[in-house]
């Protein structure tokens, strides 16, 4: 899952959260399912941090340091 | 006018305002030739003075700046051409021109040869709008086509400096008036062009008469413009002056100030819209992110814990597992129970009592039989021994005792009751009450005394 | 008179002992009688000790040893 | 008279002991009829004997060791 | 009898009673039907006793250890 | 046994218990049906405790760290 | 992008922001874009304050080539 896209694994977070509400789950299938859900929803809190630390860093970088450290560097 | 067919009443002021409006809306600008009279030129700096011809006048006004951009000095009697604009003076109903170019009459064939060679470029299409390219925004540098010394350059740099300090100006310097200008204005553009790397560049120079700004009506110029890759801004002299330069340009300005204005567009406004820009890049990011996770959260909160589920199920099975353990209980204890009992009823049968009857039985049949038996004997006994008893009682042997014998004679062993019976030599057996004798017989005699037996007494 | 049996035995003595009694014999025929009725006697006491002592010896067997000697193998 | 049955066995006995009793029987048969009169009576006895050690045996199996002496060994 | 059944047992059990119990039996018959309702009884009581041995060491086996001896190995 | 799913292990239980309060079992036929639901009882159990294990590791997981131990890892 | 002009910068960060508003894109698409963003909008900040005020006079030689000197406004 280590390519796992936030939107692939929001969906089948929101599949899994359907099947657990669906309620017609045996033992070893809610375990699984719920085990799932954990994991995307770990994955997507991961994933969603991730992505508001960067947001945050470029948002910082950029409101900061335009001069010091010059942009067409990165290119 | 159809608008007032109807009868509408109109104050004298709407009126006036109406009347006013349309004529500055028609008459915006307007070139009129005339003579001057009733010229008036007081401290102020404006010029009042009337128009007239062989059959009518009208008011004019030349306000200070317009007044001070003429290079001559007007005088009343002098034939003028002039531009402006129509308006009304409301106070005192009166309609005037409002002059911005005043210019003595006499120019005649420059201006015919502008009109003729404009006629000529327009037709070839070097005025088309489809040359036109946009001038950029943020020119990093600016080509400057102007004289080094002339009002362009200096009203140039105040405006850039006012507006936008951080900009890299390349002046081209030029002539821009008398002979050979054209050409070095043209050949400043094709160098700006080859090795200015300039974004966009200005061809200009400050306002000045007809003949001063000739240079900027030659056909090399116009040329050198229609083939320049750089966007160019014309700028030659004040509002009214309209050169051939301006036509072909990608942009006109009515002067150098203006043609620095518009190629520096305010830094405030291009740092608002880059702000704005800026503001909306964070904020419609965030809101994603901000969406992105309440709807993680949500179905994160929506993963249910099964913990209940397993509850439940532990709980079912706990209460399966005791029904189960209780009816195997229940199973052994109903067989153990039916073995008990049955057990009982079978020892409650146990032969041994029937043994003892019948052992009792068979005790009492023997008992009988022996004494039947014993019975028996002893009766048999009791026979026999009367029987004996009465025999002996009876026995014969008593007579003999008394003294008789029988005799008999040998070998027949038949009794001997008579004499007769007997001859000497006979060989005789004498049986006594114990024992007997054999004898021989001597001699027989016959009829001795014979015996006789008494009565039997009973 | 072996195969006489103890009844006729007894009777035949009773007779002997009657026709004693009766004294109508010779003595010669009451000796006989009387040797007869002795033999008589003597034959049905034999018998009679016989028997006594056949059921002496088969009470002795019956109640001492059932079990030393089965039954069945007499038969 | 080995296969004979203990009640057959003990009829017969008081069969023999009735006989026995009319006294109509001569000496001999008297004899006889007692003789067979022990031998039935020993019969019995001899049977119930044997039963009483068997019951005993019986029931001292019951209450002792069910355990100790599976029960299919016997079979 | 290795491989009869404790109800069928049971119910050999409550005939023999039965029989017994009606009286109509000879010495040897009764002799026979006890020996067998002996049989039978401590068999049953022989089964029982397994059986009770057995369900204790299934509870305890259950109640002691799931872990230690996973259920499956046992298949 | 060892891929019985719980659910099936559970209706099994439930049967046994069910034809075990039938009472029509014999002995034998109940002792098995005992020993059977002992073994879906414990096994019931067994994945009960292993579904709770699992479900209480998990949420310790989703609860506690998510960063310490990227999800990736564990694909 | 070291030789991207001012208006194709904000352009492409008018764009950008288009893009993003529009709220399409995936949740990596949308960081990559709001990457691009800052870039564009960090660009054209820097162009904005960058360029230093410099006014120079293009100057041919008699060869032909040309050199520039600065401009005083003096002259």
């Amino acid at each position: 899952m280590a390519v796992e896209k936030f939107e692939t694994a929001l969906k089948k977070l929101e599949d899994v959260v359907k099947k657990l509400e669906g309620g017609e789950l045996s033992l070893d299938d809610s375990l699984k399912a719920f085990e799932e859900g954990v994991k995307y929803s770990a994955f997507c809190s991961k994933k969603l941090n991730e992505a508001e630390r960067k947001v945050e860093l470029l948002i910082k970088q950029r409101d900061g340091s335009f001069t010091t450290r010059p942009f067409e560097e990165e290119e | 006018m159809e608008l007032f067919k109807e009868r509408r009443v109109l104050t004298v002021s709407a009126l006036t305002a109406l009347v006013r409006g349309l004529l500055e809306e028609n008459f915006e600008q307007v070139w009129v030739e005339g003579e001057i009279s009733n010229l008036a030129c007081p401290q102020s700096g404006h010029c009042y003075f009337t128009l007239k011809d062989a059959g009518a006048q009208i008011r004019c006004v030349m306000f200070r700046n317009a007044a001070r951009s003429i290079k001559f000095t007007p005088k009343d009697g002098m034939r003028v051409l002039l531009r402006g604009r129509l308006t009304l003076f409301e106070p005192r109903g009166e309609y005037q021109l409002v002059a911005d170019y005043l210019e003595p009459q006499g120019i005649g064939g420059l201006q015919l040869a502008f009109i003729q060679l404009k006629e000529r470029l327009a037709k070839e299409g070097l005025f088309s709008e489809l040359h036109k390219s946009e001038i950029p925004k943020l020119p990093r540098k600016i080509g400057i086509v102007t004289s080094p010394t002339g009002a362009a350059i200096r009203d140039i740099l105040t405006v850039l400096s006012r507006r936008f300090a951080n900009v890299e100006l390349l002046i081209a310097p030029v002539r821009v008036q008398g002979e050979g200008a054209a050409i070095e204005i043209a050949s400043a553009i094709d160098d700006l062009n080859r090795v200015g790397n300039v974004d966009v560049m200005i061809v200009g120079r400050g306002g000045g008469s007809l003949e001063d700004l000739w240079a900027f009506n030659e056909e090399v110029v116009a040329r050198a413009i229609h083939r320049s890759a750089v966007p160019i801004i014309s700028a030659v002299g004040h509002e009214i002056d309209f050169t051939i330069a301006d036509f072909v340009s990608d942009l006109r300005a009515a002067t150098p100030s203006a043609a620095a204005e518009l190629v520096v567009r305010s830094k405030d406004e291009l740092t608002a819209e880059l702000e704005a820009l800026a503001h909306r890049l964070d904020v419609s990011q965030l809101r994603r992110l901000e969406r992105a996770r309440a709807l993680v959260t949500a179905l994160a909160r929506a993963v249910t814990d099964p913990s209940r589920i397993l509850g439940h199920l532990s709980q079912r099975v706990d209460s399966l597992d005791a029904r189960l353990v209780r009816e195997a209980g229940l199973i052994l204890d109903d067989a153990s129970e039916r073995i008990v009992t049955l057990s009982a009823r079978l020892a409650r049968q146990s032969p041994a009592l029937t043994l003892e009857r019948s052992a009792e039985r068979l005790a009492t049949l023997s008992l009988r039989m022996d004494h039947a038996m014993i019975r028996r004997l002893a009766c048999a006994s009791e026979s026999v021994g009367l029987a004996s008893g009465t025999l002996n009682a009876v026995s014969p042997l008593a007579t003999l005792s008394r003294g008789y014998s029988i005799v008999r004679k040998l070998p027949e062993r038949s009794v001997v009751r008579h004499n007769s019976q007997v001859a000497p030599g006979d060989r005789l057996e004498l049986r006594f009450a114990s024992g007997s004798a054999l004898c021989t017989v001597d001699a027989s005699r016959g009829e001795s005394e014979s015996l006789t037996a008494p009565p039997r007494s009973v």
